[in-house]
């Protein structure tokens, strides 16, 4: 049994599971519901196992055809893929779970082999080893990713997801050109192979350039965010949860993946600096945006642009504290904001609304929802014993261990500003009136699902050691500085 | 100059059209049009450097990527025209507002 | 994991377990949710009993997790841990008793119970804290956790109360934050120590600057909820909770937790003297003063009864401050007696304006004439707590006043004493005239808002409770020599903050 | 690597500014129909242009995908969005002024031009020969179980790559359905031209998409050719009048929508339980399971794009049950 559990290529279940959901789901929808919530158990369960055999053998890659690296494709798995495909499958669970109550049952159907793809993109793309597979991967996610955006077919959901369309395909154009010309200059496609072979030249430097704006594009970075609150707003509220929670992170990993490993440090021309002080502005400018937004499910959309923009100051930190930090952020943010949406949905679903001004009426009705709300709302500003607390932490003490302080401003600064979006809702929520709207019963398991996330972030920083150390196999940070 | 990079500068030429129009033009079929154009020219950057291998045969792996990413293209397109056909039915516009709201 | 590291967590457990089961119950559920609650409390005390009687044998105490690289979750019980863990847990099975009644028949008594719970498991993990982050990570818990109870009434002005009082704390937890993280990357560990670690630690390179404005950052972050001047704001419109919340608030939880915070920072963090040689002391010894001052000024215009009390909360708790910061083991005395002394005196005086609240509906003191005749014992119970705070032997509070003033004869410092003297003129000078008012005056009229009387002044659960604190406040002044009694506690801690 | 004479310099520049043109053209004609012709006119122009650098395979899946089947798809959205007589905007222009929002439409055209200034100066700056992988495709070839690189690339070095592809397909297909898809279309019955030109070219294709099938294994063709020339016969039948009945989507429907995927998810389990590495074939039985999978693939391809074309959501049963 040991043996099977620390031999056996969990990764390719994780992407032939999902596959297999999508289709039989699509094949036999009498049945759809049952399939996804097998489908869905069925990745926590490959990811258990994919967790115990990294923990216990360590990284691994899997040669897809047998062919190896650099003809073929090589799958790839270590502590930072593991926190995602962990965050992928939590969530992608807790989302399974949450659509079969949300969802009348023939939207459902049309939602669950989509949903499937989009968790298979996720999971092929957390996998990846070679830039040209992750650019398929990167389509198929952006593309269901859309898909499911429009799937309300109101107007506003049409428009976003047009634009949001027209977004990804930009952001994987340019990725691409930049994989052709990595391609063409060091002759492979493989991570490992290019880790060694990349140097620097004028075509390193535009395909570094091309693929990084491309990504920040996909990841909305900011002044590159302008598709994200549309789309994040006004998709159905188990979507939003995904997109906010990990399709965002997708591109973002790509990101990390090419700085980390890639291309070492000195081979771009874009300086971590600037990374960093986009970064900086998208706290700003995302954070009064949520102040500002009269709905909730715009407030927390426009808090995952300033949840972003934290994501960014790892660039100018770049040593292994602050990488924790980020990806612990990754880690806790991808929790916290799917808990939110998942409550807002809730809302909705109760109130037909998601007016702020007009909580008072929904809250006495739905406590664990805004119980909900409240929990991941600590987290996401970083108010232990939150997942975003240890996250924080790190990424101050990596900003005034290198000397820089203003990047722990910013943080901090911006935790204030998240702060008070969150209790503008939340007191909302206390104040007391009799509720007058026609509402619909929650069913209970909607509640408890989003309340199940949002516990999950907030605990999350009780055991933080945990992932932290599940980080370090592979040994991904072995050409970071410590301090 | 050798034929590949004269192919190579002309996928450069298309991106770039592709991504300007994107920009610019505000009728989403258009739009869609200057998505097309941008991919073929990255493609045809791909296929035009493959050549430099020094004998007659081309590298085929770049040609491979290249069938991928064109059945990528078509079906992006193609979801994108009903996307549009939506919006128009919806909003009797085939552009997108400058402003967004409910 | 032995008995020894699974008391510390059982004493959290015993809060925290019981509000996280009252959250689910129904409303309807009163008595289960009382049983739980008082299960809870008397559980507690039961174990914080162990706890100080194996400390007394020599056992330590300690619960470690690991929490991230570097850093553990610390639980520890020393002398100063116990004596506020001690304090809060007996105020906390008071003030339940107290909240039972007073909450009668009110709505979302679940809700209020369950933050309740938690507000005391974060008070309790802010007194067993072994290092500042865990420190942090309880005094953070704290500010979410009360923030329901200040809102609880639901009205507007709640709400509005509410974003007051956080704007302030979560100010200044950031605040808090960083020199905490600040502190950590210059020394490399956090835990507190007798005498301090920074000295120790903190590199040769590292300028004595950076030391200051990390002084000045915790501070300041404690001192949002010690309610030092200007950062008091918050405390007066706080007023807006229900009575128990109030006096949890002023004197077990939130306040005591930035008192206490800025005790451990000064003794255990910097050590004092080392902060004393940074020259930091003197300026916080300053503004403690002022705050003493200008608060009980303050207070004097208050007709608001609970204001006035909120005020005096103000001055009376920047005692402790300025004991820890009057460089001297008998002002230092006077300064960690005052946790407890205090502590007892303030939520008398609590209990008691809520109980005229509750019963009569008098709010103000103009409306208090007479009030003692048809309500003897709170007021009995409230001129006891009201004498404490000025300071009129035997009782706690001029133990406290009595170190302090001498202490500061000690270190040198007889300025503090003109303080001293000066606040407690202005302590007579606000509480005095309520108290004549009471038991001397006709009462003009009617009550504003009376419940209809029973056999007793009021229903028990509000009368006993302030009965027993005044009584507890008497008996520490009276006692004060007896081992065990706080006072003898604070001069176990200072002498070994003291190194003797 | 050849060096220009000047036949050939005449043809390459002549071709390279013809792509240029035709592609300012359709991007700036002010009439979408226009726009439209001149984009299948520079999507065959590409096809011309595959030819030139060898890539017959690109050729081939860009006559009948790139120009033939998008243009068909573009041609068919222009046609409803007339029939749906919405408002389109004439001019890409918006009556918008003032210096200053001039000045800033001019933004674009000035990043545009630095970003190609870096895009040639990286180009050009590239080593003039590199291999590729082309060394290890020729050595592997053998053991790949077909003749074709680029087929033995696409179902075996790189089968992970089309595995996820045929998925990207099958998502298009479904998020149109999840739209809602088109209400339907009362279309003009076809004039007997159409009619017997569909009659007649609808053989030929099947014929060809299965000559595609079997020529992929050793020369230019495959399955991704194959599925689009099936899908073409789709869209002509569709021009021709023919509409799928209600039971379209319905179970068998969507069994040939699924082949293509599922086979490949069987061949990879399969490969998984039996001890390999994902998709790892025999050297032996390579060449069958290649054309077992190109076989599920062009049927499912093929489908999937007249099913792109059509455009309206099946009655596939789902606003019946519950």
């Amino acid at each position: 049994m040991e043996v099977i559990i620390t031999t056996f290529p969990w990764g390719v279940v994780l992407i032939l599971v999902p596959l297999f959901g999508a289709l039989s789901c699509f094949m036999w929808p009498n049945v759809a519901r049952y399939l996804a919530l097998s489908t869905a158990f069925a990745l926590v369960m490959s990811v258990i196992a994919l967790a115990v055999r990294l923990i216990t053998t360590g990284s691994y890659r899997h040669e897809i055809g047998g062919w190896g690296a650099p003809l073929g494709i090589e799958l790839f798995a270590d502590g930072l893929s593991l926190l995602m495909l962990a965050a992928t499958a939590v969530v992608g669970f807790a989302v399974t779970v949450y659509s079969i109550g949300y969802f009348p049952n023939r939207q459902l159907l049309r939602f669950l082999p989509i949903w499937f793809l989009l968790l298979a993109a996720l999971n092929a793309l957390f996998l990846s080893g070679d830039i040209f597979n992750l650019y398929v991967a990167l389509e198929l996610t952006g593309l269901a990713a859309v898909a499911l955006t429009a799937m309300s077919g109101g107007r506003a959901a049409l428009i976003a997801a047009m634009r949001y369309l027209f977004a990804t395909l930009v952001g994987s154009m340019s990725y691409l050109l930049g994989v052709v010309l990595i391609y063409h200059s060091f002759g492979s496609l493989d991570f490992m192979i290019l880790a060694e072979r990349v140097e620097a030249s004028p075509a390193t430097w535009s395909a570094l350039g091309l693929m990084s704006i491309g990504l920040a594009l996909k990841t909305a970075l900011f002044p590159l965010h302008f598709w994200l609150p549309p789309a994040h707003a006004s998709a159905p509220a188990p979507v939003s949860a995904a997109l906010s929670g990990l399709v965002v992170k997708a591109s973002f990993y790509i990101l990390l993946r090419l700085w980390l490993e890639v291309f070492p440090a000195g081979h771009s021309l874009i300086p971590g600096e600037f990374l960093g002080a986009l970064g900086v502005c998208a706290i700003f400018w995302g954070g009064l945006q949520a102040l500002r937004a009269t709905r909730l499910k715009l407030l927390i959309a426009y808090s995952t642009v300033m949840q972003v923009g934290y994501f960014f100051l790892v660039f100018p930190l770049a040593t292994v504290v602050a990488w924790h930090g980020v990806l612990f952020l990754l880690l806790s943010h991808a929790l916290a904001k799917a808990a939110m949406f998942l409550a807002a949905g809730n809302i909705i679903y109760f109130a037909g609304h998601d007016r702020i001004v007009d909580f008072d009426r929904i809250a006495q009705q739905l406590p664990m929802t805004l119980a909900a709300f409240a929990l991941a709302g600590v987290c996401i500003m970083g108010l232990p014993p939150g997942g975003g607390f240890i996250a924080k932490w790190l990424m101050v003490q990596a900003s005034l261990e290198s000397g820089q302080w203003w990047w722990a401003a910013a943080l901090i600064l911006g935790s204030l500003v998240a702060a008070a979006y969150v209790f503008k809702v939340v007191g909302h929520s206390f104040t007391q009136t009799t509720v007058r709207e026609k509402t619909n019963v929650v069913p209970v398991l909607m509640e408890w699902t989003a309340l199940a996330l949002a516990l999950a972030s907030v605990l999350l920083g009780l055991v933080a050691s945990w992932p932290l150390a599940w980080m370090e196999i592979g040994g991904v940070f072995a050409g970071v500085p410590a301090r | 100059m050798t034929t590949e990079t004269l192919y190579a500068l002309v996928g450069v030429g298309l991106f770039i059209l592709g991504l300007y129009a994107l920009f610019v033009r505000a009728n989403l079929l258009r739009k869609i049009l200057a998505a097309n154009v941008m991919s073929s020219g990255v493609f045809l950057v791909l296929v035009a450097l493959a050549r430099r291998t020094g004998t007659v045969a081309p590298d085929p792996v770049p040609h491979a990527m290249v069938i991928t990413g064109i059945v990528v293209a078509v079906s992006v397109t193609a979801f994108a025209l009903i996307l549009m056909l939506r919006i128009a039915m919806k909003t009797g516009q085939t552009e997108l507002p400058d402003t967004w709201s409910e | 994991m032995n008995s020894s590291a699974a008391l510390p967590l059982l004493i959290l457990g015993s809060s925290l377990l019981p509000g996280l089961v009252i959250f689910f119950l129904p409303e309807s559920r009163v008595r289960t949710r009382s049983a739980l609650n008082l299960l809870g409390a008397l559980l507690k005390l039961v174990l914080v009993g162990v706890m100080v009687w194996g400390v007394f044998n020599g056992t330590s105490y300690e619960t470690r997790l690991p929490l991230i690289p570097g850093l553990d979750f610390v639980l520890h019980a020393d002398a100063l841990s116990l004596l506020f863990v001690t304090l809060s847990s007996v105020l906390w099975l008071v003030t339940t008793i107290y909240a039972i009644g007073y909450l009668e028949d009110s709505p979302h008594r679940s809700r209020f119970f369950g933050f309740f719970s938690l507000c005391v498991t974060a008070t309790v993990g802010v007194a067993m804290a072994g290092n500042l982050v865990t420190f942090l990570l309880f005094y953070e818990l704290l500010t979410l956790a009360t923030y329901p109870l200040i809102v609880h009434r639901g009205t507007e002005v709640a709400r509005l109360a509410g974003l007051s009082y956080l704007r302030y704390t979560i100010a200044g937890g950031a605040l808090l934050m960083i020199g905490t993280v600040w502190l950590y990357t210059l020394c490399g560990t956090l835990e507190f120590t007798y005498g301090g670690f920074v000295h120790e630690l903190a590199s040769a390179s590292t300028s004595r600057e950076s030391l200051v404005v990390i002084f000045v950052l915790l501070i300041a972050g404690l001192g949002v909820k010690a309610a030092l001047v200007p950062l008091h704001g918050w405390l007066p419109q706080a007023m807006v909770a229900p009575a128990p919340v109030s006096a949890l608030l002023h004197a077990v939880a939130v306040v005591k937790a930035g008192a206490f915070g800025i005790v451990r920072v000064i003794y255990d963090v910097y050590g004092i003297e080392f902060a004393a040689n940074l020259g930091v002391t003197l300026p916080l010894a300053i503004l403690a003063a002022a705050t003493i001052v200008y608060a009980s000024v303050r207070a004097l215009f208050q007709d608001d009864l609970k204001r006035r009390l909120a005020f005096s909360t103000i001055s009376q708790i920047s005692y402790i401050t300025l004991g820890v910061a009057t460089v001297g083991p008998i002002a230092a005395i006077g300064g960690i007696v005052h946790l407890v002394h205090q502590g007892l005196m303030k939520i008398t005086l609590f209990f008691c304006a809520g109980n005229l609240a509750e019963t009569l509906g008098v709010h103000k003191v103009s409306e208090m004439d007479g009030v003692a005749h048809r309500m003897p014992w709170t007021m009995a119970a409230f001129t006891l707590g009201a004498l404490g705070m000025i300071g009129v032997p035997p009782l706690a509070g001029f133990i406290s006043k009595w170190y302090l003033g001498t202490g500061a004869m000690a270190a040198g410092q007889e300025w503090i004493v003109a303080v001293l003297v000066g606040s407690s003129v202005l302590n007579a000078a606000y509480f005095l005239p309520i108290i004549y008012a009471a038991w001397f005056r006709e009462a003009k009229g009617a009550w504003p808002a009376e419940q209809p009387r029973g056999s007793a002044e009021t229903r028990w659960t509000l009368l006993l409770p302030p009965l027993v604190t005044a009584l507890f406040a008497l008996a520490v002044g009276l006692l004060a020599s007896v081992p065990f009694s706080p006072l003898e506690w604070a001069q176990l801690i200072a002498e070994r903050e003291y190194g003797r | 690597m050849d060096t220009l004479n000047l036949a050939q310099w005449v043809f390459d520049s002549l071709t390279g500014t013809g792509l240029l043109w035709l592609a300012w053209m359709a991007l700036a004609s002010p009439q979408l129909i226009r726009a439209i012709v001149i984009f299948v006119a520079f999507g065959l122009l590409m096809a011309l242009t595959w030819v030139r650098l060898d890539a017959v395979d690109i050729a081939l899946a860009e006559v009948a995908i790139g120009a033939g089947l998008t243009g068909a798809l573009l041609l068919a959205a222009l046609a409803k969005l007339t029939a749906a007589q919405t408002e389109i905007s004439k001019s890409d222009h918006r009556p918008r002024d003032g210096r200053a929002v001039r000045a800033l439409r001019q933004l674009p055209a000035v990043l545009m031009f630095l970003v190609a200034a870096g895009l040639v100066y990286s180009v050009l700056s590239l080593p003039p020969v590199s291999s590729g992988l082309s060394v290890e495709v020729d050595a592997n070839l053998g053991t790949s179980g077909v003749e074709n690189p680029v087929t033995a690339v696409l179902l075996n070095f790189r089968g992970y790559d089309t595995l996820l592809e045929i998925f990207v397909l099958l998502l298009a297909l479904l998020g149109v359905w999840s739209l809602g898809g088109l209400p339907p279309q009362r279309v003009a019955p076809a004039g007997p031209v159409l009619h017997t030109l569909a009659v007649v070219l609808t053989p030929v294709l099947i014929l060809l998409a299965a000559y595609f099938l079997w020529a992929g294994v050793k020369g230019p063709g495959g399955a991704f050719q194959a599925g689009a020339t099936l899908g073409a016969a789709g869209v002509l039948l569709q021009l021709a009048g023919w509409r799928p009945g209600p039971g379209f989507a319905r179970v068998h429907w969507r069994l040939i929508l699924v082949a293509g995927p599922a086979l490949f998810i069987l061949v990879a389990l399969f490969t998984i339980v039996a001890g390999r590495h994902l998709l790892e074939y025999a050297p032996e039985h390579a060449g069958t399971l290649i054309l077992l999978l190109e076989s599920g693939a062009t049927l499912s391809i093929g489908l999937t794009l007249a099913g792109l074309f059509f455009g309206e959501r099946p009655d596939d049963g789902y606003d019946n049950d519950n």
